[in-house]
């Protein structure tokens, strides 16, 4: 039997190895942060919900994660 | 008990706003004490910013700070803090969109964190990507009026010049510019950063300001709801004055007393 | 609907008063107008003068200004205006009280006609005087803080700093002085004189003064009422601020959200 | 018979020559004055309303009638 | 008879100069008064501007001014004046430069005919055009220490933050935007426009200014070369005290005469 | 080098300086920085004070100040600094005659020894005191209009209002009460105590006053002979704008450039 | 015999005919200017007096005429 | 023979017994002082350096004994 195959991604700025095909929400689970809130942008482009849920990463992909804070 | 002054809506991109006091949510202690000034102040528009989510695991301060913001009680306005260029600044406008916050935000963009004062270039750029991407744009900029104005052309919905640097407390060193600024202004000004006390909230109404933004002098002060409260009457203390009218200032006096000269 | 901030009394002489704001009754258009701008402002004591009776048989303007002051809501507090010396302003003092107003007095002694700046000598010289004979003195002084001191130590039940010349509206010109006797004051510090503008009334409760009289500002504007009101809430602000105590004013900024840089 | 004699007195700087024995009342109508609208000092002495009532003038006498009137 | 100061020379673009007031040419009443004014106050750099001739056959007055300018004591300095934009500003640069003038330029361009002031972003985008084309750029600015910084960064010279608008004569009203962009600064400061009197032209020393540029007060003074002495000794007094370093402001006094209580 | 200013000698009673800038001796490092400050500045009036001599045999510092002052060059003023009262004031101001100094007197009364402010009471006490014995009394004040009027009325031969409180270096914080005492002064009047740096020395001349004493600012400086230098340069500039006349401040800008538009 | 031929040109915004063939120093003189008082563009392009002189001008050159005056 | 009596005086606040009919000079010496630096009021009366020379002090005098000092 095979490894299972991982990919190389980078989220807020750093390298992280997840399985390949890993979707969004697993992944930002596996960082222990709640889903509901946090926006994602992925290579450069603002995702909504709907949008974050549906996607599955692959190699080389660039991650922005937010969360909305206090500020003035 | 006072009767109440009659009601005076600022509206901004057709949006009405019964209270001219904007709040920033920044630097409160807790989320129940932001919630509780909020509320007594009145209040309907907040600010927030957005930040890289920690990735360490633990969780950040404040991370359910919509779950102290009634939404349907206050606009609640991105702001673009942290970001150095104009780039920036308009993907975090789009991941404010993107999480659902209303179309609107507070442009800033100041690389130099000592003194916190905008770009004027780059907050012009952003300005024009985020109008045209149907973004209602609040820009926070230097007191000055060229800028103002070509922001204003530019379709910004106000402009927000600084009274003094944000956090300063200073109120306002910027007034004969901030005059300037509201005479050829076509748009709502707001008088953004450095109202470190009431009467300097009054005295940007007075001077014809639409609103202002407080929010260190409310948030860090011993008392948050009182602070607030009493930044909301100074706010409409200042508005009446300035719709009313204020008195000419004179070189000599003048009396309030007959003073014919008697008793022998 | 703001929530109301708590009650915050002000003594003097051992009598109670819920408002700090005094309002000067000189140059209302109508006994009306000032009766509805007192009302609207919630204002506990009034200011009225004394004047030589016309004995050319015509009616004085006005001559009926009691009618229009109930004094059960409002203490009447007889200003000696119009006095050039100690001795007239002494005579004035004691024709009130025996008129049946309350034996209070707002003593005020100013020769020149120009800038109605008073007499530190004279006031000084009645002030003993009226002590002595049981009044309670309210002196209306330039921003001395010796003579306050003198004033306080010979008894007055307050002293009242000018801010700036009677009816001017330049506002608080003597910051410096003021907040001296501040400092100094073992009785309550009431600025008089000068302020035009609802933020002048709340920089002076900012500054620490116990209370503010305001006439011209209010009997002149449009609408005298809502300036009234204006100046009321301005008032509360500014002393709930002080209460609270105000941010500490920094030569930097402090910035209201985070920073951490972000975005690649 | 004799005339009824006259007094001179001054009131607020002026002179005037009322009957002798005349009320201060009586004189304070005479200038169509409302005596329950004015203060009176006489010979330097602040009056209260009833001292006023029961005075009358004598020759010589020296009034400051007063009114209250609007003052900051 | 004073001893004199050390002298102070000041370095733009590697040139010295020994005297830290520069003077504009514009408003005088004849070019033998502006003479008289500029070598009474030892001056070493004056601006001129550039205007269409006049195609009418009469002559323009002053036509002539370069007659009054002797090139050997004053560095001439052409500015933008009447450029709406960046290209109109580069154009007339070296429309100067073409006439024989220094390759140097005050850049300022101010659409705004009411008050004057200048636009952020064609200045910059100009400043950058010029500096690659070699010219030595002076830019006249708004109080902005965000576009002081990208202008030095982008070669310029010197930066010439406004204190108030052009002839306004109320010296700096921006005192607070001043002082930081002294602080970033690593070309020399120079104020412009707005200085009235002589304090305010020492009081921008004081502060840290590098150089200031007086034209107004002086040119439509009584006496044009004694009021042009009386700035240049207040730019020598105040870089005097700021080159000595002033004394800590206190809010309390401190005596200059021994206090120690005597006479019994 | 520039052409100097024509020179304008103040006179007080009857005596002409052709200096306006007179200098406290207190503070200074020793005795010959003193002296060589006050030679570089060109004054011609210095204050010295009067102290119990020390009994326990020790020698004080500074015991032969007289030593270090030319009389012949300045006229040596003694100041009445540490008395309580006015008949302390007069009896020192007797002393220094009796000691052979000029009977003139710098009269100054402050019983508080954290503001040392003074008591207007006592001054005009000791003033009338004075003046029947003959004395030259230049009385420092508060910046009151009136007492300065009574002072004047009374003989003083000068009034010094302070600009803010001793040693503080705040400048003249008093400016609106200062121009009152200007307009009614028919003598000089001299700005004492506060300032700080030239620009205020040269501020208050603008405004009109006759003189200027400067002690802390001078003697504390790291540089005392140069500080005291350019405090005199920015008197002679104060003075020489003043004489001209200063132009006037106006709302909006007015050109100093041809701005008719150009370049198509 | 033929008309000698005129061209049109723009300076300082107005329209003007002079001969064709002109030199930029005469077309100058011809305004009552003096040539060394004044600094001209031609098509956008600065020029220095040695440049100037040796101009002939074209049908339908672009001047810009302009003057060092007074300043601030 | 008898004690050379001596008397009381004050000075600047401080009491002081010497010898009777001292002179003020003397006495001054005494102090270490410089006569020619200080000024001396007695029993409320300034003294010019001549009056100083010729007093001589008596019992319960009363002195202040000043000098000159810096003093803005």
């Amino acid at each position: 039997m095979s490894e299972p195959q991982s990919i190389k991604i980078t989220a807020n700025g750093r390298s992280f190895s997840p399985p390949a095909e890993v979707s969004l929400p697993d992944f930002v689970d596996s960082l222990s942060l709640n889903m509901d809130r946090v926006v994602v942008e992925r290579n450069g482009q603002a995702l909504t919900p709907e949008e974050a849920r549906r996607i599955h990463l692959v190699d080389g992909d660039h991650l922005e994660i937010v969360r909305i804070v206090a500020g003035g | 008990m006072l009767s109440p002054l009659p009601t005076d809506p600022l509206t901004i991109a057709g949006r009405t706003f019964n209270s001219r006091l904007i709040v920033g949510t920044g630097k409160f202690s807790s989320g129940e004490v932001m919630r509780e000034a909020l509320a007594s102040c009145g209040t309907e528009m907040v600010t927030v910013a957005l930040k890289r989510a920690d990735l360490s695991g633990e969780n950040d301060p404040f991370a359910d700070i919509l779950d102290y913001l009634e939404q349907d009680k206050y606009l609640v306005l991105p702001n673009t803090a942290g970001a150095m260029n104009a780039g920036e600044a308009v993907r975090i406008a789009r991941l404010a969109e993107a999480a659902g916050l209303p179309k609107w935000v507070k442009l800033e963009i100041h690389p130099d964190p000592n003194y916190l004062l905008p770009d004027p270039i780059e907050t012009l750029k952003a300005a024009e990507t985020l109008v045209k991407e149907g973004f209602v744009v609040l820009p926070y900029i230097n007191a000055d009026p060229v800028l103002a104005a070509r922001l204003q052309d530019a379709g910004c919905a106000t402009v927000m010049p600084l009274g003094s640097p944000i956090g300063s407390n200073r109120g306002i060193e910027t007034r004969a510019q901030i005059e300037i600024i509201i005479t050829q202004a076509r748009v709502p000004v707001v008088i953004d950063a450095g109202l470190g006390v009431p009467s300097h909230a009054a005295a940007a109404m007075e001077m014809g300001a639409d609103a202002v933004l407080v929010n260190t002098a409310i948030a860090v002060a011993a008392d948050p709801p009182q602070m607030a409260q009493a930044f909301a009457l100074a706010v409409q203390a200042g508005r009446a004055s300035h719709r009313i009218g204020t008195g000419r200032v004179s070189d000599s006096a003048a009396a309030t007393s007959p003073l014919t000269a008697f008793l022998d």
